[in-house]
Protein backbone atom coordinates (compact mmCIF):
# COMPACT_ATOMS: atom_id res chain seq x y z
CA UNK A 1 0.00 0.00 0.00
CA UNK A 2 1.13 3.21 -1.08
CA UNK A 3 0.21 5.19 2.25
CA UNK A 4 -1.16 8.97 2.22
CA UNK A 5 -3.43 8.67 -1.25
CA UNK A 6 -7.16 7.66 -0.49
CA UNK A 7 -9.63 6.53 -3.56
CA UNK A 8 -13.66 5.78 -2.44
CA UNK A 9 -15.65 2.68 -3.38
CA UNK A 10 -18.91 1.37 -3.93
CA UNK A 11 -19.54 -1.76 -2.43
CA UNK A 12 -23.03 -3.81 -3.30
CA UNK A 13 -24.58 -6.06 -1.32
CA UNK A 14 -27.57 -8.93 -2.49
CA UNK A 15 -29.82 -11.42 -0.96
CA UNK A 16 -28.52 -12.70 2.31
CA UNK A 17 -25.65 -10.69 2.94
CA UNK A 18 -27.80 -7.25 1.61
CA UNK A 19 -29.77 -8.51 4.45
CA UNK A 20 -27.43 -8.63 7.06
CA UNK A 21 -25.70 -5.44 6.45
CA UNK A 22 -29.01 -3.68 5.92
CA UNK A 23 -27.84 -1.94 2.94
CA UNK A 24 -27.09 -2.99 -0.96
CA UNK A 25 -24.62 -0.53 -1.16
CA UNK A 26 -22.47 1.08 1.05
CA UNK A 27 -19.63 3.84 -0.10
CA UNK A 28 -15.92 3.63 1.34
CA UNK A 29 -12.98 5.54 1.45
CA UNK A 30 -10.07 2.90 1.96
CA UNK A 31 -6.35 3.85 1.14
CA UNK A 32 -4.71 3.43 -2.42
CA UNK A 33 -3.76 0.19 -3.20
CA UNK A 34 -6.03 -1.39 -0.76
CA UNK A 35 -7.34 -5.16 -2.20
CA UNK A 36 -10.47 -6.39 -2.77
CA UNK A 37 -9.38 -9.62 0.60
CA UNK A 38 -8.28 -6.31 2.62
CA UNK A 39 -11.52 -4.33 1.81
CA UNK A 40 -14.20 -7.22 2.84
CA UNK A 41 -11.86 -7.61 6.35
CA UNK A 42 -12.39 -4.47 6.92
CA UNK A 43 -16.36 -4.55 5.96
CA UNK A 44 -16.36 -7.91 8.33
CA UNK A 45 -15.38 -5.97 11.09
CA UNK A 46 -17.26 -3.01 11.03
CA UNK A 47 -20.49 -5.61 10.54
CA UNK A 48 -18.96 -8.92 12.67
CA UNK A 49 -22.35 -10.93 10.90
CA UNK A 50 -21.02 -11.20 7.27
CA UNK A 51 -18.57 -13.54 8.79
CA UNK A 52 -21.27 -15.77 8.14
CA UNK A 53 -21.21 -15.07 4.64
CA UNK A 54 -17.62 -14.71 3.42
CA UNK A 55 -16.61 -18.06 2.45
CA UNK A 56 -19.83 -17.96 0.17
CA UNK A 57 -18.95 -15.00 -1.57
CA UNK A 58 -17.55 -14.41 -5.11
CA UNK A 59 -16.53 -10.91 -6.19
CA UNK A 60 -17.07 -8.23 -9.13
CA UNK A 61 -15.12 -5.17 -9.13
CA UNK A 62 -16.71 -3.31 -12.29
CA UNK A 63 -19.04 -6.05 -13.37
CA UNK A 64 -16.20 -8.63 -13.94
CA UNK A 65 -15.37 -11.34 -11.69
CA UNK A 66 -11.91 -10.81 -9.89
CA UNK A 67 -9.66 -12.54 -7.30
CA UNK A 68 -8.88 -11.71 -3.76
CA UNK A 69 -5.37 -9.72 -4.41
CA UNK A 70 -7.07 -7.74 -7.34
CA UNK A 71 -6.26 -4.17 -6.12
CA UNK A 72 -8.72 -1.50 -5.96
CA UNK A 73 -8.94 2.03 -8.06
CA UNK A 74 -10.57 5.16 -7.32
CA UNK A 75 -15.05 4.79 -8.37
CA UNK A 76 -14.29 0.78 -9.11
CA UNK A 77 -17.68 -0.86 -7.90
CA UNK A 78 -17.27 -3.75 -5.98
CA UNK A 79 -20.46 -6.62 -5.62
CA UNK A 80 -20.39 -9.27 -2.92
CA UNK A 81 -22.31 -11.80 -5.13
CA UNK A 82 -23.57 -14.80 -3.11
CA UNK A 83 -24.16 -18.23 -4.45
CA UNK A 84 -26.93 -17.53 -7.86
CA UNK A 85 -30.68 -18.77 -7.93
CA UNK A 86 -32.12 -17.75 -10.35
CA UNK A 87 -34.72 -20.01 -12.76
CA UNK B 1 -36.63 -5.35 -29.10
CA UNK B 2 -34.66 -6.89 -26.78
CA UNK B 3 -33.98 -10.61 -26.17
CA UNK B 4 -32.23 -11.15 -22.87
CA UNK B 5 -34.08 -8.85 -19.94
CA UNK B 6 -34.37 -8.77 -16.11
CA UNK B 7 -37.49 -7.05 -15.58
CA UNK B 8 -40.23 -6.57 -12.39
CA UNK B 9 -43.00 -6.67 -14.79
CA UNK B 10 -45.32 -10.49 -15.39
CA UNK B 11 -44.12 -12.59 -18.44
CA UNK B 12 -45.46 -13.70 -21.07
CA UNK B 13 -44.16 -16.60 -23.36
CA UNK B 14 -45.75 -15.01 -26.27
CA UNK B 15 -44.39 -11.58 -26.01
CA UNK B 16 -41.06 -13.47 -25.88
CA UNK B 17 -41.37 -15.48 -28.68
CA UNK B 18 -42.34 -12.50 -30.90
CA UNK B 19 -39.24 -11.08 -29.81
CA UNK B 20 -37.77 -13.94 -32.03
CA UNK B 21 -40.19 -13.33 -35.17
CA UNK B 22 -38.43 -14.36 -38.22
CA UNK B 23 -40.21 -16.30 -40.88
CA UNK B 24 -37.09 -18.44 -41.67
CA UNK B 25 -37.56 -20.21 -37.97
CA UNK B 26 -39.89 -22.76 -38.19
CA UNK B 27 -39.44 -24.40 -34.34
CA UNK B 28 -39.26 -22.54 -31.46
CA UNK B 29 -38.90 -23.97 -27.58
CA UNK B 30 -39.21 -22.45 -24.56
CA UNK B 31 -38.56 -23.31 -21.14
CA UNK B 32 -41.13 -21.41 -18.89
CA UNK B 33 -40.28 -21.81 -14.82
CA UNK B 34 -43.20 -21.33 -12.98
CA UNK B 35 -43.10 -20.72 -8.94
CA UNK B 36 -44.01 -24.03 -7.42
CA UNK B 37 -46.23 -23.95 -4.54
CA UNK B 38 -44.52 -26.07 -2.38
CA UNK B 39 -40.22 -26.67 -2.05
CA UNK B 40 -39.07 -30.17 -0.30
CA UNK B 41 -42.83 -30.64 1.26
CA UNK B 42 -42.77 -27.43 2.54
CA UNK B 43 -45.62 -24.76 1.09
CA UNK B 44 -44.46 -21.60 -0.08
CA UNK B 45 -46.33 -18.38 0.29
CA UNK B 46 -44.40 -16.49 -2.42
CA UNK B 47 -40.99 -16.01 -3.38
CA UNK B 48 -38.67 -12.57 -3.73
CA UNK B 49 -36.42 -12.87 -6.81
CA UNK B 50 -33.20 -9.72 -6.82
CA UNK B 51 -30.67 -9.32 -9.49
CA UNK B 52 -27.69 -7.73 -10.05
CA UNK B 53 -29.37 -6.34 -13.37
CA UNK B 54 -26.45 -4.69 -15.15
CA UNK B 55 -24.49 -8.12 -14.77
CA UNK B 56 -27.42 -10.31 -15.18
CA UNK B 57 -28.39 -9.47 -18.39
CA UNK B 58 -25.12 -9.85 -19.46
CA UNK B 59 -24.74 -12.98 -18.11
CA UNK B 60 -28.33 -14.05 -20.00
CA UNK B 61 -26.57 -12.91 -23.27
CA UNK B 62 -23.74 -15.30 -22.26
CA UNK B 63 -25.90 -18.03 -22.09
CA UNK B 64 -27.40 -17.20 -25.23
CA UNK B 65 -24.05 -16.98 -26.82
CA UNK B 66 -22.77 -20.27 -25.23
CA UNK B 67 -26.27 -22.14 -26.56
CA UNK B 68 -25.26 -20.16 -30.26
CA UNK B 69 -21.24 -21.57 -29.55
CA UNK B 70 -22.27 -25.19 -28.83
CA UNK B 71 -25.21 -25.45 -31.48
CA UNK B 72 -24.84 -22.96 -34.03
CA UNK B 73 -28.02 -24.59 -35.78
CA UNK B 74 -29.82 -22.26 -33.05
CA UNK B 75 -30.93 -19.16 -35.16
CA UNK B 76 -31.79 -16.82 -32.06
CA UNK B 77 -31.96 -17.22 -28.28
CA UNK B 78 -34.36 -14.88 -26.17
CA UNK B 79 -34.36 -14.82 -21.94
CA UNK B 80 -36.40 -12.64 -19.83
CA UNK B 81 -36.37 -13.34 -16.02
CA UNK B 82 -38.52 -11.34 -13.48
CA UNK B 83 -37.89 -9.85 -10.35
CA UNK B 84 -39.47 -8.65 -7.56
CA UNK B 85 -42.49 -10.75 -5.21
CA UNK B 86 -43.44 -13.53 -7.37
CA UNK B 87 -47.09 -15.34 -6.20
CA UNK B 88 -47.29 -19.39 -6.70
CA UNK B 89 -48.08 -19.80 -10.08
CA UNK B 90 -46.34 -16.80 -11.64
CA UNK B 91 -43.74 -17.15 -13.95
CA UNK B 92 -39.99 -16.29 -13.26
CA UNK B 93 -38.31 -17.12 -16.27
CA UNK B 94 -39.34 -17.98 -19.74
CA UNK B 95 -36.21 -18.86 -22.52
CA UNK B 96 -36.98 -19.29 -26.27
CA UNK B 97 -34.95 -20.92 -28.77
CA UNK B 98 -35.68 -20.88 -32.34
CA UNK B 99 -34.27 -22.89 -35.12
CA UNK B 100 -35.30 -23.85 -39.19
CA UNK B 101 -35.46 -27.59 -37.90
CA UNK B 102 -35.73 -29.40 -34.50
CA UNK B 103 -33.35 -32.11 -34.11
CA UNK B 104 -30.99 -29.80 -31.35
CA UNK B 105 -33.43 -27.63 -30.46
CA UNK B 106 -34.17 -29.40 -27.43
CA UNK B 107 -30.55 -30.68 -25.87
CA UNK B 108 -30.11 -26.95 -26.11
CA UNK B 109 -33.48 -25.66 -24.02
CA UNK B 110 -31.72 -27.81 -21.58
CA UNK B 111 -28.13 -26.52 -21.63
CA UNK B 112 -29.88 -22.86 -21.49
CA UNK B 113 -31.92 -23.29 -18.22
CA UNK B 114 -28.91 -25.54 -16.71
CA UNK B 115 -26.42 -22.98 -17.27
CA UNK B 116 -29.12 -19.77 -16.43
CA UNK B 117 -29.08 -21.75 -13.06
CA UNK B 118 -25.51 -21.54 -12.70
CA UNK B 119 -24.08 -18.24 -14.11
CA UNK B 120 -27.08 -15.24 -13.91
CA UNK B 121 -26.85 -13.35 -10.70
CA UNK B 122 -30.14 -13.47 -9.72
CA UNK B 123 -31.23 -14.71 -6.09
CA UNK B 124 -34.28 -16.02 -4.87
CA UNK B 125 -35.46 -15.80 -1.62
CA UNK B 126 -38.24 -18.71 -0.48
CA UNK B 127 -41.07 -17.32 1.96
CA UNK B 128 -42.86 -20.54 3.50
CA UNK B 129 -45.48 -20.22 5.77
CA UNK B 130 -42.45 -21.02 8.76
CA UNK B 131 -39.80 -19.09 7.70
CA UNK B 132 -37.74 -18.12 4.85
CA UNK B 133 -34.44 -18.96 3.22
CA UNK B 134 -32.45 -17.33 0.07
CA UNK B 135 -32.12 -20.53 -2.37
CA UNK B 136 -29.33 -21.64 -4.26
CA UNK B 137 -29.44 -24.22 -7.12
CA UNK B 138 -26.68 -26.01 -6.15
CA UNK B 139 -26.46 -24.84 -2.42
CA UNK B 140 -22.10 -25.45 -3.55
CA UNK B 141 -20.01 -22.54 -4.89
CA UNK B 142 -20.90 -20.85 -7.95
CA UNK B 143 -18.71 -22.61 -10.99
CA UNK B 144 -16.39 -21.02 -13.07
CA UNK B 145 -15.56 -17.87 -10.96
CA UNK B 146 -12.77 -17.83 -8.35
CA UNK B 147 -12.18 -19.26 -5.10
CA UNK B 148 -14.74 -18.07 -2.30
CA UNK B 149 -13.63 -15.41 0.36
CA UNK B 150 -12.58 -16.79 3.78
CA UNK B 151 -11.97 -13.70 5.86
CA UNK B 152 -11.71 -16.73 8.90
CA UNK B 153 -8.76 -18.61 7.09
CA UNK B 154 -6.24 -15.27 6.93
CA UNK C 1 -60.23 -26.43 -20.26
CA UNK C 2 -59.31 -28.84 -23.17
CA UNK C 3 -55.82 -30.31 -23.11
CA UNK C 4 -56.32 -31.48 -26.88
CA UNK C 5 -57.82 -29.20 -29.81
CA UNK C 6 -57.37 -28.86 -33.65
CA UNK C 7 -58.93 -25.21 -33.91
CA UNK C 8 -59.12 -22.87 -36.74
CA UNK C 9 -58.12 -19.80 -34.03
CA UNK C 10 -54.81 -18.55 -34.01
CA UNK C 11 -52.72 -20.03 -31.80
CA UNK C 12 -51.20 -18.53 -28.38
CA UNK C 13 -48.39 -20.37 -26.19
CA UNK C 14 -49.34 -18.40 -23.00
CA UNK C 15 -53.11 -20.17 -23.38
CA UNK C 16 -52.19 -23.47 -23.77
CA UNK C 17 -49.83 -23.30 -21.17
CA UNK C 18 -52.23 -21.32 -18.65
CA UNK C 19 -54.57 -25.07 -19.68
CA UNK C 20 -51.64 -26.64 -17.32
CA UNK C 21 -51.86 -24.35 -14.22
CA UNK C 22 -51.02 -25.90 -11.45
CA UNK C 23 -48.98 -24.65 -8.68
CA UNK C 24 -47.19 -28.52 -8.01
CA UNK C 25 -46.00 -27.83 -12.04
CA UNK C 26 -42.42 -25.79 -11.72
CA UNK C 27 -41.23 -26.31 -14.96
CA UNK C 28 -42.90 -25.79 -18.59
CA UNK C 29 -41.54 -26.15 -21.89
CA UNK C 30 -42.90 -25.51 -24.99
CA UNK C 31 -42.93 -26.47 -28.53
CA UNK C 32 -44.32 -23.73 -30.76
CA UNK C 33 -44.37 -24.32 -34.75
CA UNK C 34 -44.17 -21.84 -36.96
CA UNK C 35 -44.89 -21.94 -40.86
CA UNK C 36 -41.49 -20.77 -42.25
CA UNK C 37 -41.05 -18.55 -45.04
CA UNK C 38 -39.55 -21.46 -47.36
CA UNK C 39 -38.96 -24.75 -47.72
CA UNK C 40 -35.94 -26.66 -49.75
CA UNK C 41 -35.07 -23.36 -50.75
CA UNK C 42 -38.57 -22.42 -52.15
CA UNK C 43 -40.55 -19.35 -50.93
CA UNK C 44 -43.73 -20.56 -49.26
CA UNK C 45 -46.52 -18.06 -49.71
CA UNK C 46 -48.71 -20.16 -47.48
CA UNK C 47 -50.31 -23.46 -46.07
CA UNK C 48 -53.03 -24.96 -45.74
CA UNK C 49 -53.72 -27.46 -42.69
CA UNK C 50 -56.73 -30.02 -42.62
CA UNK C 51 -57.77 -32.08 -40.37
CA UNK C 52 -60.08 -35.53 -39.39
CA UNK C 53 -60.92 -33.21 -36.42
CA UNK C 54 -62.79 -36.29 -34.34
CA UNK C 55 -59.55 -38.49 -34.83
CA UNK C 56 -56.89 -35.99 -34.49
CA UNK C 57 -57.93 -34.98 -31.42
CA UNK C 58 -57.82 -38.15 -30.22
CA UNK C 59 -54.59 -39.21 -31.98
CA UNK C 60 -53.27 -36.11 -29.86
CA UNK C 61 -54.53 -37.02 -26.70
CA UNK C 62 -52.61 -40.51 -27.64
CA UNK C 63 -49.30 -39.01 -27.76
CA UNK C 64 -50.12 -37.38 -24.43
CA UNK C 65 -50.83 -41.06 -23.38
CA UNK C 66 -47.69 -41.75 -24.51
CA UNK C 67 -45.56 -38.86 -23.53
CA UNK C 68 -47.07 -39.83 -19.74
CA UNK C 69 -46.48 -43.33 -19.98
CA UNK C 70 -42.39 -43.49 -20.95
CA UNK C 71 -41.82 -40.84 -18.76
CA UNK C 72 -44.04 -41.00 -15.39
CA UNK C 73 -42.77 -37.73 -13.92
CA UNK C 74 -44.45 -35.48 -16.65
CA UNK C 75 -47.58 -34.35 -15.02
CA UNK C 76 -49.42 -32.76 -17.88
CA UNK C 77 -49.74 -32.29 -21.58
CA UNK C 78 -51.45 -29.98 -23.76
CA UNK C 79 -51.46 -29.55 -27.46
CA UNK C 80 -53.23 -27.48 -29.42
CA UNK C 81 -53.19 -27.44 -33.51
CA UNK C 82 -54.06 -24.76 -35.94
CA UNK C 83 -56.12 -25.84 -39.25
CA UNK C 84 -57.00 -23.56 -42.37
CA UNK C 85 -55.22 -20.67 -44.48
CA UNK C 86 -52.18 -19.76 -41.92
CA UNK C 87 -49.73 -17.31 -43.19
CA UNK C 88 -45.68 -17.22 -42.77
CA UNK C 89 -44.95 -16.53 -39.11
CA UNK C 90 -48.14 -17.82 -37.84
CA UNK C 91 -48.16 -20.75 -35.35
CA UNK C 92 -49.54 -24.25 -36.29
CA UNK C 93 -48.93 -25.88 -33.61
CA UNK C 94 -48.08 -25.50 -29.59
CA UNK C 95 -47.17 -28.66 -27.40
CA UNK C 96 -46.86 -27.90 -23.69
CA UNK C 97 -45.59 -30.30 -20.95
CA UNK C 98 -45.37 -29.66 -17.29
CA UNK C 99 -43.38 -31.55 -14.18
CA UNK C 100 -42.12 -30.45 -11.30
CA UNK C 101 -38.53 -30.90 -12.10
CA UNK C 102 -36.64 -31.00 -15.40
CA UNK C 103 -34.81 -33.45 -15.89
CA UNK C 104 -36.93 -35.32 -18.67
CA UNK C 105 -38.84 -32.98 -19.82
CA UNK C 106 -36.80 -31.92 -22.68
CA UNK C 107 -36.99 -35.42 -24.09
CA UNK C 108 -40.57 -35.81 -24.05
CA UNK C 109 -41.30 -32.75 -25.39
CA UNK C 110 -38.39 -33.97 -28.32
CA UNK C 111 -40.78 -36.77 -28.57
CA UNK C 112 -44.39 -35.55 -28.46
CA UNK C 113 -43.64 -32.86 -31.64
CA UNK C 114 -42.14 -36.54 -33.60
CA UNK C 115 -44.86 -38.38 -32.70
CA UNK C 116 -47.56 -35.72 -33.21
CA UNK C 117 -45.83 -35.35 -37.20
CA UNK C 118 -46.02 -39.10 -37.49
CA UNK C 119 -49.72 -40.34 -36.07
CA UNK C 120 -51.62 -37.42 -35.99
CA UNK C 121 -54.65 -37.02 -38.87
CA UNK C 122 -53.89 -33.53 -40.31
CA UNK C 123 -52.52 -32.71 -43.62
CA UNK C 124 -50.13 -29.83 -45.32
CA UNK C 125 -50.46 -28.36 -48.59
CA UNK C 126 -47.68 -25.79 -49.01
CA UNK C 127 -48.85 -23.03 -51.68
CA UNK C 128 -45.61 -21.80 -53.00
CA UNK C 129 -45.19 -18.65 -55.40
CA UNK C 130 -44.85 -21.33 -58.00
CA UNK C 131 -46.94 -24.72 -57.06
CA UNK C 132 -48.62 -26.59 -54.58
CA UNK C 133 -47.90 -29.55 -52.68
CA UNK C 134 -49.84 -32.05 -50.03
CA UNK C 135 -46.98 -32.75 -47.68
CA UNK C 136 -46.38 -35.27 -45.35
CA UNK C 137 -43.42 -35.26 -42.60
CA UNK C 138 -41.55 -37.94 -44.39
CA UNK C 139 -42.96 -38.67 -47.34
CA UNK C 140 -43.46 -42.40 -45.93
CA UNK C 141 -46.36 -44.69 -45.41
CA UNK C 142 -47.86 -43.82 -41.65
CA UNK C 143 -45.61 -45.75 -39.36
CA UNK C 144 -48.40 -48.16 -37.49
CA UNK C 145 -50.51 -48.58 -39.83
CA UNK C 146 -51.73 -51.32 -41.55
CA UNK C 147 -50.19 -52.03 -45.86
CA UNK C 148 -51.11 -49.06 -47.82
CA UNK C 149 -53.88 -50.10 -50.17
CA UNK C 150 -52.53 -50.64 -53.63
CA UNK C 151 -55.48 -51.39 -56.33
CA UNK C 152 -53.12 -51.92 -58.93
CA UNK C 153 -51.84 -55.47 -57.72
CA UNK C 154 -55.00 -56.75 -57.14
CA UNK D 1 -70.77 -60.92 -50.22
CA UNK D 2 -74.23 -62.13 -49.09
CA UNK D 3 -76.08 -60.97 -52.40
CA UNK D 4 -79.27 -58.57 -52.37
CA UNK D 5 -78.63 -56.77 -49.10
CA UNK D 6 -77.60 -53.40 -49.35
CA UNK D 7 -75.68 -50.94 -47.10
CA UNK D 8 -75.68 -47.17 -46.81
CA UNK D 9 -71.54 -46.04 -46.35
CA UNK D 10 -69.92 -42.84 -45.71
CA UNK D 11 -66.96 -42.22 -47.40
CA UNK D 12 -64.57 -39.66 -46.27
CA UNK D 13 -61.39 -37.91 -48.23
CA UNK D 14 -58.71 -35.33 -46.71
CA UNK D 15 -55.75 -33.60 -48.69
CA UNK D 16 -54.90 -34.14 -51.99
CA UNK D 17 -57.01 -37.34 -52.59
CA UNK D 18 -60.13 -35.04 -51.59
CA UNK D 19 -59.20 -32.14 -54.08
CA UNK D 20 -58.77 -35.06 -56.51
CA UNK D 21 -62.05 -36.27 -56.09
CA UNK D 22 -63.67 -32.90 -55.78
CA UNK D 23 -65.59 -33.73 -52.38
CA UNK D 24 -65.02 -34.56 -48.87
CA UNK D 25 -67.56 -37.29 -47.99
CA UNK D 26 -69.36 -39.45 -50.79
CA UNK D 27 -72.38 -41.63 -49.89
CA UNK D 28 -72.47 -44.90 -51.44
CA UNK D 29 -74.63 -47.74 -51.44
CA UNK D 30 -73.00 -51.58 -52.12
CA UNK D 31 -73.91 -54.93 -51.20
CA UNK D 32 -73.70 -56.06 -47.69
CA UNK D 33 -70.71 -57.66 -47.26
CA UNK D 34 -68.42 -55.48 -49.40
CA UNK D 35 -64.85 -55.73 -47.77
CA UNK D 36 -62.87 -52.22 -47.69
CA UNK D 37 -60.70 -52.75 -50.85
CA UNK D 38 -63.86 -53.47 -52.76
CA UNK D 39 -65.25 -50.26 -51.64
CA UNK D 40 -61.80 -48.47 -52.99
CA UNK D 41 -61.43 -50.14 -55.59
CA UNK D 42 -65.35 -49.64 -56.74
CA UNK D 43 -64.29 -45.94 -56.45
CA UNK D 44 -61.22 -46.00 -58.05
CA UNK D 45 -63.55 -47.52 -61.20
CA UNK D 46 -66.04 -44.48 -61.23
CA UNK D 47 -62.56 -41.50 -59.65
CA UNK D 48 -59.78 -43.25 -62.09
CA UNK D 49 -57.57 -40.18 -60.47
CA UNK D 50 -57.78 -41.69 -57.27
CA UNK D 51 -55.67 -44.47 -58.17
CA UNK D 52 -52.83 -41.95 -58.15
CA UNK D 53 -53.15 -41.88 -54.16
CA UNK D 54 -54.21 -45.70 -53.42
CA UNK D 55 -51.09 -47.08 -52.57
CA UNK D 56 -50.41 -44.18 -50.56
CA UNK D 57 -53.96 -44.40 -48.06
CA UNK D 58 -54.96 -46.08 -44.83
CA UNK D 59 -58.31 -46.37 -43.98
CA UNK D 60 -59.84 -46.17 -40.65
CA UNK D 61 -63.55 -46.92 -40.23
CA UNK D 62 -65.75 -45.47 -37.71
CA UNK D 63 -62.42 -43.81 -36.73
CA UNK D 64 -60.28 -46.67 -35.74
CA UNK D 65 -58.12 -48.04 -38.50
CA UNK D 66 -58.74 -51.04 -40.06
CA UNK D 67 -57.31 -53.65 -42.64
CA UNK D 68 -58.21 -54.40 -46.16
CA UNK D 69 -60.31 -57.26 -45.76
CA UNK D 70 -62.60 -55.52 -43.19
CA UNK D 71 -66.23 -56.03 -44.16
CA UNK D 72 -68.20 -53.15 -44.06
CA UNK D 73 -71.87 -52.49 -42.03
CA UNK D 74 -74.61 -50.12 -42.78
CA UNK D 75 -73.43 -46.23 -41.24
CA UNK D 76 -70.11 -47.14 -41.40
CA UNK D 77 -67.83 -43.77 -41.43
CA UNK D 78 -65.18 -44.94 -44.24
CA UNK D 79 -61.94 -42.43 -43.79
CA UNK D 80 -59.45 -42.75 -46.76
CA UNK D 81 -56.25 -41.12 -45.29
CA UNK D 82 -53.17 -40.22 -47.08
CA UNK D 83 -50.07 -40.22 -44.84
CA UNK D 84 -50.20 -37.02 -42.34
CA UNK D 85 -48.23 -33.89 -42.62
CA UNK D 86 -49.30 -31.89 -39.03
CA UNK D 87 -46.56 -30.17 -37.44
Amino acid sequence: MTGNAEISVRVKFFAAPREAVGAGQLERTVPAGTTVEELIRCLTEEYPILRAYTRFLSVAVNRAYVGMQTELHDGDEVACLPPVGGG
Amino acid sequence: MTLFEITPEPLSADAVIARLADPANGAVVTFVGVVRGETDGRAVRYLEYEAYPEMAEETLRQVGREVQERWPTIREVAIHHRVGRLEVGETAVVIALSAAHRPEMFDALHYAIDRLKEIVLIWKKEVWADGIEWRSESGSPMPGSFPYLDTESH
